[in-house]
């Protein structure tokens, strides 16, 4: 079995552990609306996975991705009163259709120079969304935005108004996507796209285009993302203008890659360590960012597959203790 | 209109110069050593506020000047053993470990200097502006640029002049090239980094009578020299050059056809010249 | 490494649940207040006073006011999608009801909202006018004079005061504060007869003015008004002294930031500039006496504009409680409106139908170096007033 | 479109008509013209620099010619990308090695005969091990290339003749009507030199191959046309013996054989 084509059994395990945990989150931690965070960053992070662990794609775009959806969902609410399919829903279209136009701009360039152009996309998304404050509210942001309640045919299947109730949405939203995009890691196109992160041009002469991949990777990243931006929305109940920013791609850069882009689990492990930790230590102590600084550079520098990999080598150690023998060789996904 | 933009060009080359003491360092540095350091901006900051003590210290902004930097390119130097261990790393890794440096050198400076701006005087012989008829240029500007002038030449003899230089230049091709003329290739990585550290520190305590000192003008920094090392072509001297001098002059003269836009000019600029000319106005093919 | 990473998930996991049970352990029957504010990120240095002074006021008055209370910081990174989860966050885990902050419009503004969904108070301590306008709701105060009055009271008095100066240019962000700013002197340059012959819009992230002032100086303007604020008023202010801009006209800085602004620009560059500001440590009132004299035994230092703007919001909601006798929001509410109190700038009140405080607003001129008494004076207050947008023409339709 | 002139005979392969590249002022071809036919092994020899490999870049598609025309079964290719021209039946190998070195040996065969269809690779939903066609259609080719044994083996750590076989076979997975091999042999053992000798003759006997070479000896036993190329142009070519025996060739190139 290669470690890049997950089989079934095994992502079945790992959405079983998402699962597990999505439904332990709200239990463990202070707050319902903490865990309802962390479960919304886990969809994003998911989203960049796909472009960074899969295609090997860096990019500082998904805060694009992740705005469009906010402001999708916001105005379809705001706007047109319409309910949270129709609303997420629009965030779908939204994400995927700026996807495209970003993704066939910038995948046509490599390494620094893509992460570069992603960079200036963002800048000038930020702009375009901070000019055109009649619609997203510019600085102030998007006010208003409620959460109306999953009907169906007039009648109310879910309230979304409770805590509880939202975040169960979230969570189902979080496992279907997980669900979705483990089986197109492991399906036909999951596997070029791992092909172009190894070789791109052994992969064009072999007799596919790299640049229309990159695309549909791009699309479905936006998607996934935009979703969860949506989501976000509806959690904060308003669209600040800082969810469009460069920051906004930072952070869920930092989330996937400190998690590990070896496996998408890694991403769940990396969402919600960022988000608990950075409430926890930011109420502790105003310079906590110091902290976060440290544990990037000791994971880029001694884990260079992320806090995913850790885990997989605690489990391996454990396993041989108790076992006695080792089952399978322990792989620890070192870079290249 | 054409006084306007006249003094328009001529500030966008007060701002480049500047902007090429940012840049050029993070290109020879990615040229040489294929190292993406996001840090950078870290250097600018930080020599902007070691120029800020120094003034403090002895009261003396020409001391603060040569000193800054000199004691920027030092650290970076004699760190540079520190970094190496990040070259090997894959550019998304560098990505990640420079970025949380640079968070731990901006919280740092805050610690030290806490977050309330700084501010550093022009040296009294540059403060006010000169008059060329309806043309008015601050002094202090002026002596940026002659600055940045002489700097420019000085590196273009060092690059070109020096066997130093015939090194660096042999390096940002091919570093097995010079590994095989028997020259210990680590102790030019450490020259260049340091070189490379002390003109963004130089940056720094020039911009300071300008822009003020404070902890969070490291990212500003970053995006502006990532932008022009991008256009100029990543690893090219005059690339850096010609990429800062344009981003000033596009910063400042947007400043008069589209105000608002200013702040976003720079960035279509670089997507418009990346997806025309993929490797840079200079950049190797 | 291998201990370093267990350490580190022993930690994590511990990080999780103590704080947790801490904060249970001493849940007694103290009333949280909680101020929003950016501790870190390019906002902090705004944020830091601000957090002093709204922790001396909680610490200082409560006890005076026969209250219990507890005072929470909560740190809104500059960056509002940041700082709502974590208000819902501390109102679901602490049940945190009174609030109070922050330094940016946009956090301040979702903030309003946010603690009329959770059922709360909150006195906000920012400009924007839909705080107690378009946006004004039930549940929020607000003690700073939004763009309105700060226009009235330093554009009107300086047209009157420079009669010869009939040339105005005005330097816009180009957001929505800043554009409140920009209609409010439009409004007043076109009742006085004032000239405006010129604007620039620039953007929030700029820091580079000089292609600007080359446009500036090329409309020769009697006098610049600067609606920006902050770092871009530092930064504009030095560039424009480089230029030699205050040889030629003059300045005026309707939004001024305070003492920590001037300290960090300097009384070379300052001289001549003149500033509106909401308050001034120098004022002659009885409550600002008892405010220097606390800053200066609790904190040794003086009160900037960020420390005693924080520090009365929260005495605010002190004042609310205990007129209300009861940690009920409702009740408090209802104590809060129409109240008539003892403020920095004088006597204060809070207008009932849109729960804005009415208070000075001054116009101030600053000094050079040598003729300064102490290290911190750097300006002469040369007016004041209080200017509020009449309920007629309001915005406010409170439900 | 070719003129009338070079009408070809039914089993021509693939035709090249006046093809030129140039940089500039350089030429690195200048009209060259050849024609392959079907079930043969031709073979391009010449000095470093003679633009053996520029042609070949030309013919898959990584580089634009200047002027002249690719003809591929009948269908001119001469401005087609090249991964249209790899699912027309032009398969290649490259000069130096180019696998996906992170990836199984099963894995590179497969992801090559993925490609066969174009509906199937942009599947997304589908489990990858649910690919019967092409999974069947690797083992063969692992077998044909006796790589079976390293199967699940990551290819960046195979040994060097290791992979350039596992590069053919990734060449063939594509089910080409032509291989293109590229310096097959460079850096190879004695040992895996005649490995690769055997191959080529058994290919010869399904598909057609061109190949570049700099072992004589290899093509000389191998080749049925040989083409000898200097300064981007053709010296002469035709059957291994007489293009020996011309003189040209033996002074310019073979020297001293």
């Amino acid at each position: 079995m290669s470690r890049y084509g997950t089989n079934c059994a095994q992502s079945t395990r790992e959405i079983l552990g998402l699962i597990a945990t999505v439904a332990l989150l709200p239990a463990v931690l202070p707050s319902v609306s903490l865990a309802t965070e962390c479960v919304i960053f886990v969809i994003a992070t998911l989203g960049c996975n796909l472009l960074l662990g899969r295609v090997g794609l860096l990019s500082f775009g998904q805060g694009i991705f992740f705005g469009a959806g906010s402001y999708a969902t916001g105005l379809a609410i705001v706007r047109l009163g319409a309910g949270p399919v129709f609303s997420l829903s629009a965030a779908l279209l939204l994400g995927s259709m700026v996807a495209a136009l970003i993704g066939s701009l910038a995948a046509r360039r490599r390494g620094v120079y893509f992460i570069m152009l992603t960079l200036a996309f963002t800048q000038m998304c930020y702009f375009l969304a901070f000019g055109m404050s009649g619609v997203t509210g510019g600085d102030n942001g998007l006010l208003g935005v409620s959460r109306p309640p999953l009907s169906f045919l007039g009648t109310t299947l879910l309230p979304l108004d409770s805590d509880l109730s939202f975040y169960a949405l979230c969570s189902i939203i979080c496992v279907a996507v997980y669900a979705l995009l483990a089986r197109v890691t492991g399906s036909p196109f999951g596997a070029v796209l791992v092909a172009i992160r190894e070789n791109e041009s052994r992969t064009f002469a072999v007799g596919y285009n790299p640049l229309a991949y990159k695309i549909l990777a791009f699309v479905l990243s936006g998607m996934v993302t935009a979703v969860a931006g949506g989501l976000y929305a509806m959690f904060l109940r308003f669209v600040p203008l800082s969810n469009i920013d460069i920051s906004m791609s930072e952070r869920i850069l930092i989330m996937t890659m400190l998690g590990g882009v070896g496996s998408l689990f890694g991403g769940v492990i990396g969402a919600v360590t960022v988000v608990v930790l950075s409430h926890l230590l930011s109420d502790l102590w105003s310079r906590w960012i110091l902290l976060l600084g440290l544990v990037l550079i000791v994971v880029a520098v001694c884990l260079p597959g992320g806090l995913w990999s850790a885990l997989q080598w605690i489990a391996t150690a454990l396993r041989r203790g108790v076992i006695g023998m080792s089952p399978r060789r322990a792989h620890l996904p070192l870079e290249k | 209109m054409a006084s306007m933009l006249l003094s328009q060009v001529a500030n966008g080359v007060g701002i480049g110069i500047i902007y090429f003491m940012i840049a050029v360092g993070m290109s020879i540095t990615f040229g040489m050593m294929r190292f993406l350091n996001i840090a950078h901006g870290g250097f600018y900051l930080l020599g902007a506020y070691v120029g800020f003590e120094l003034v403090q210290q002895t009261g003396s902004f020409w001391f603060a000047l040569v000193g800054a930097p000199i004691c920027i390119g030092l650290v970076a130097w004699l760190s540079e053993p520190a970094f190496s261990v990040l070259y090997r790393l894959s550019h998304n890794m560098q990505i990640l470990a420079t970025l949380g440096l640079a968070l731990v050198i901006q919280e740092t400076v805050v610690l030290v200097w806490d977050t309330v701006g700084k501010h550093v005087a022009a040296p009294g012989g540059l403060v006010g502006a000169v008059a060329f008829g309806d043309f008015v240029y601050p002094r202090y500007r002026l002596f940026v640029i002659c600055v940045g002038v002489v700097l420019a030449a000085g590196l273009w003899l060092l690059l070109e002049r020096t066997n130093y230089g015939a090194v660096l230049r042999a390096g940002t091709q091919s570093t097995d090239d010079i590994e095989l003329l028997g020259i210990d290739i680590r102790r030019v990585f450490a020259a260049t980094f340091g070189l490379g550290a002390g003109l963004a520190g130089l940056a720094g305590v020039l911009a300071a009578p300008i822009r003020g000192v404070e902890p969070f003008m490291g990212p500003e920094a970053l995006a502006i020299a990532f932008v022009v090392v991008v256009v100029g072509g990543l690893g090219s001297f005059f690339g850096a050059l010609a990429g800062g001098l344009l981003i000033g002059i596009i910063q400042s003269t947007t400043s008069v056809f589209w105000p608002a836009a200013s702040g976003v000019a720079m960035y279509v600029g670089m997507a418009a010249i990346m997806l025309i000319r993929p490797r840079g106005l200079l950049g190797r093919a | 490494m291998k201990t370093t990473r267990r350490e580190l998930l022993a930690g994590a996991a511990a990080g999780i649940f103590c704080p947790a049970l801490l904060k249970n352990a001493f849940a007694a029957d103290a009333t949280r207040i909680c101020s929003v504010l950016s501790l870190s990120g390019p906002f902090s240095s705004a944020g830091k006073p601000a957090d002093l002074g709204a922790r001396l006021a909680v610490r200082a008055l409560a006890s005076k006011y026969g209250l219990s209370a507890e005072y929470v910081a909560l740190d809104d990174e500059g960056n509002p999608g940041r700082a709502m989860p974590k208000i819902i966050t501390a109102a679901q885990r602490e049940k945190i009801r009174f609030f109070s902050g922050p330094v940016l419009s946009s956090v301040g503004l979702a903030m309003s909202q946010a603690v009329a969904n959770l059922g709360g108070v909150y006195v906000s301590s920012i400009g924007a006018d839909e705080v107690t306008g378009s946006e004004c709701r039930k549940s929020t105060f607000r003690w700073p004079v939004p763009s309105y009055g700060a226009i009235q009271q330093t554009v009107r008095p300086l047209i009157g005061m420079l009669p010869s100066a009939r040339r105005w240019f005005t330097v816009t962000p180009s957001y929505v504060f800043g554009e409140a700013l920009l209609r409010n002197s439009k409004a007043i340059f076109k009742e006085l007869g004032v000239e405006h012959v010129g604007n620039i819009d620039h953007s929030l992230t700029e820091t580079e003015f000089s292609g600007h002032i080359t446009n500036i100086l090329a409309a020769k303007p009697d006098v610049i008004l600067v609606l920006n604020f902050g770092p871009q008023t530092t930064n504009f202010l030095r560039q424009a002294a480089e230029f030699g801009l205050k040889d030629k006209m003059k300045i005026l800085v309707a939004w001024g930031a305070g003492l920590e602004q001037f300290s960090e620009i300097g009384s070379d560059v300052l001289d001549g500039v003149y500033f509106g500001l909401q308050y001034w440590h120098d004022v002659d009132t009885p409550k600002n006496k008892a405010i220097v004299e606390l800053f200066r035994n609790e904190a040794n230092t003086l009160p900037s504009w960020s420390m005693v703007n924080l520090f009365t919001c929260n005495d605010l909601l002190l004042q609310g409680l205990k007129k209300a006798k009861s940690d009920d929001p409702q009740e408090v509410i209802k104590a809060l409106e129409g109240l008539t109190y003892e403020g920095p700038t004088g006597e204060e009140n809070i207008r009932p139908f849109d729960h804005q405080c009415v208070k000075e607003y001054y116009l101030a001129l600053a000094k050079p170096a040598s003729k300064k008494k102490n290290d911190a004076d750097f300006v002469d207050i040369v007016s004041s007033g209080r200017s509020f947008v009449e309920q007629a023409i309001s915005q406010c339709r409170m439900t | 479109m070719t003129t009338e002139s070079s009408a070809a005979p039914r089993d021509v392969v693939l035709r090249v008509d006046g093809l030129s590249k140039r940089y500039g002022q350089f030429a690195a071809i200048k009209n060259v013209s050849f024609a392959v036919h079907k079930s043969t092994v031709h073979a391009f020899i010449g000095p470093n620099g003679a633009g053996k490999t520029t042609l070949f870049h030309c013919i898959t598609g990584i580089l634009r010619p200047t002027s002249g025309s690719i003809t591929l079964n009948g269908s001119e290719i001469t401005h087609l990308q090249a991964n249209l021209r790899s699912r027309m039946g032009l398969g290649r190998s490259f000069q130096i090695t180019s696998i996906f070195p992170a990836l199984s040996v099963f894995e590179n065969v497969r992801l090559a005969a993925q490609a066969r269809s174009w509906l199937r690779a942009f599947d997304f939903l589908s489990d990858v091990s649910r690919l019967h066609k092409s999974s069947s259609k690797t083992e063969e080719l692992l077998v044909k290339l006796n790589l079976q044994g390293s199967s699940g083996d990551i290819a960046g750590t195979l040994s060097h003749g290791q992979q350039r076989r596992l590069e053919v076979a990734m060449a063939l997975a594509g089910d080409p009507s032509i291989l293109l091999l590229d310096e097959p042999t460079a850096g190879m053992g004695v040992d895996d030199i005649e490995h690769m000798a055997q191959l080529i003759r058994s290919l010869a006997a399904e598909i057609t191959v061109v190949l570049v070479e700099h072992n004589i000896p290899l093509i000389l036993s191998v080749s049925d046309v040989v083409t000898v190329m200097n300064y981007g142009e053709v010296l002469t070519q035709g059957p291994p013996s007489m293009v020996t025996a011309d003189e040209k060739v033996r002074e310019r190139y073979l020297g001293a054989a």
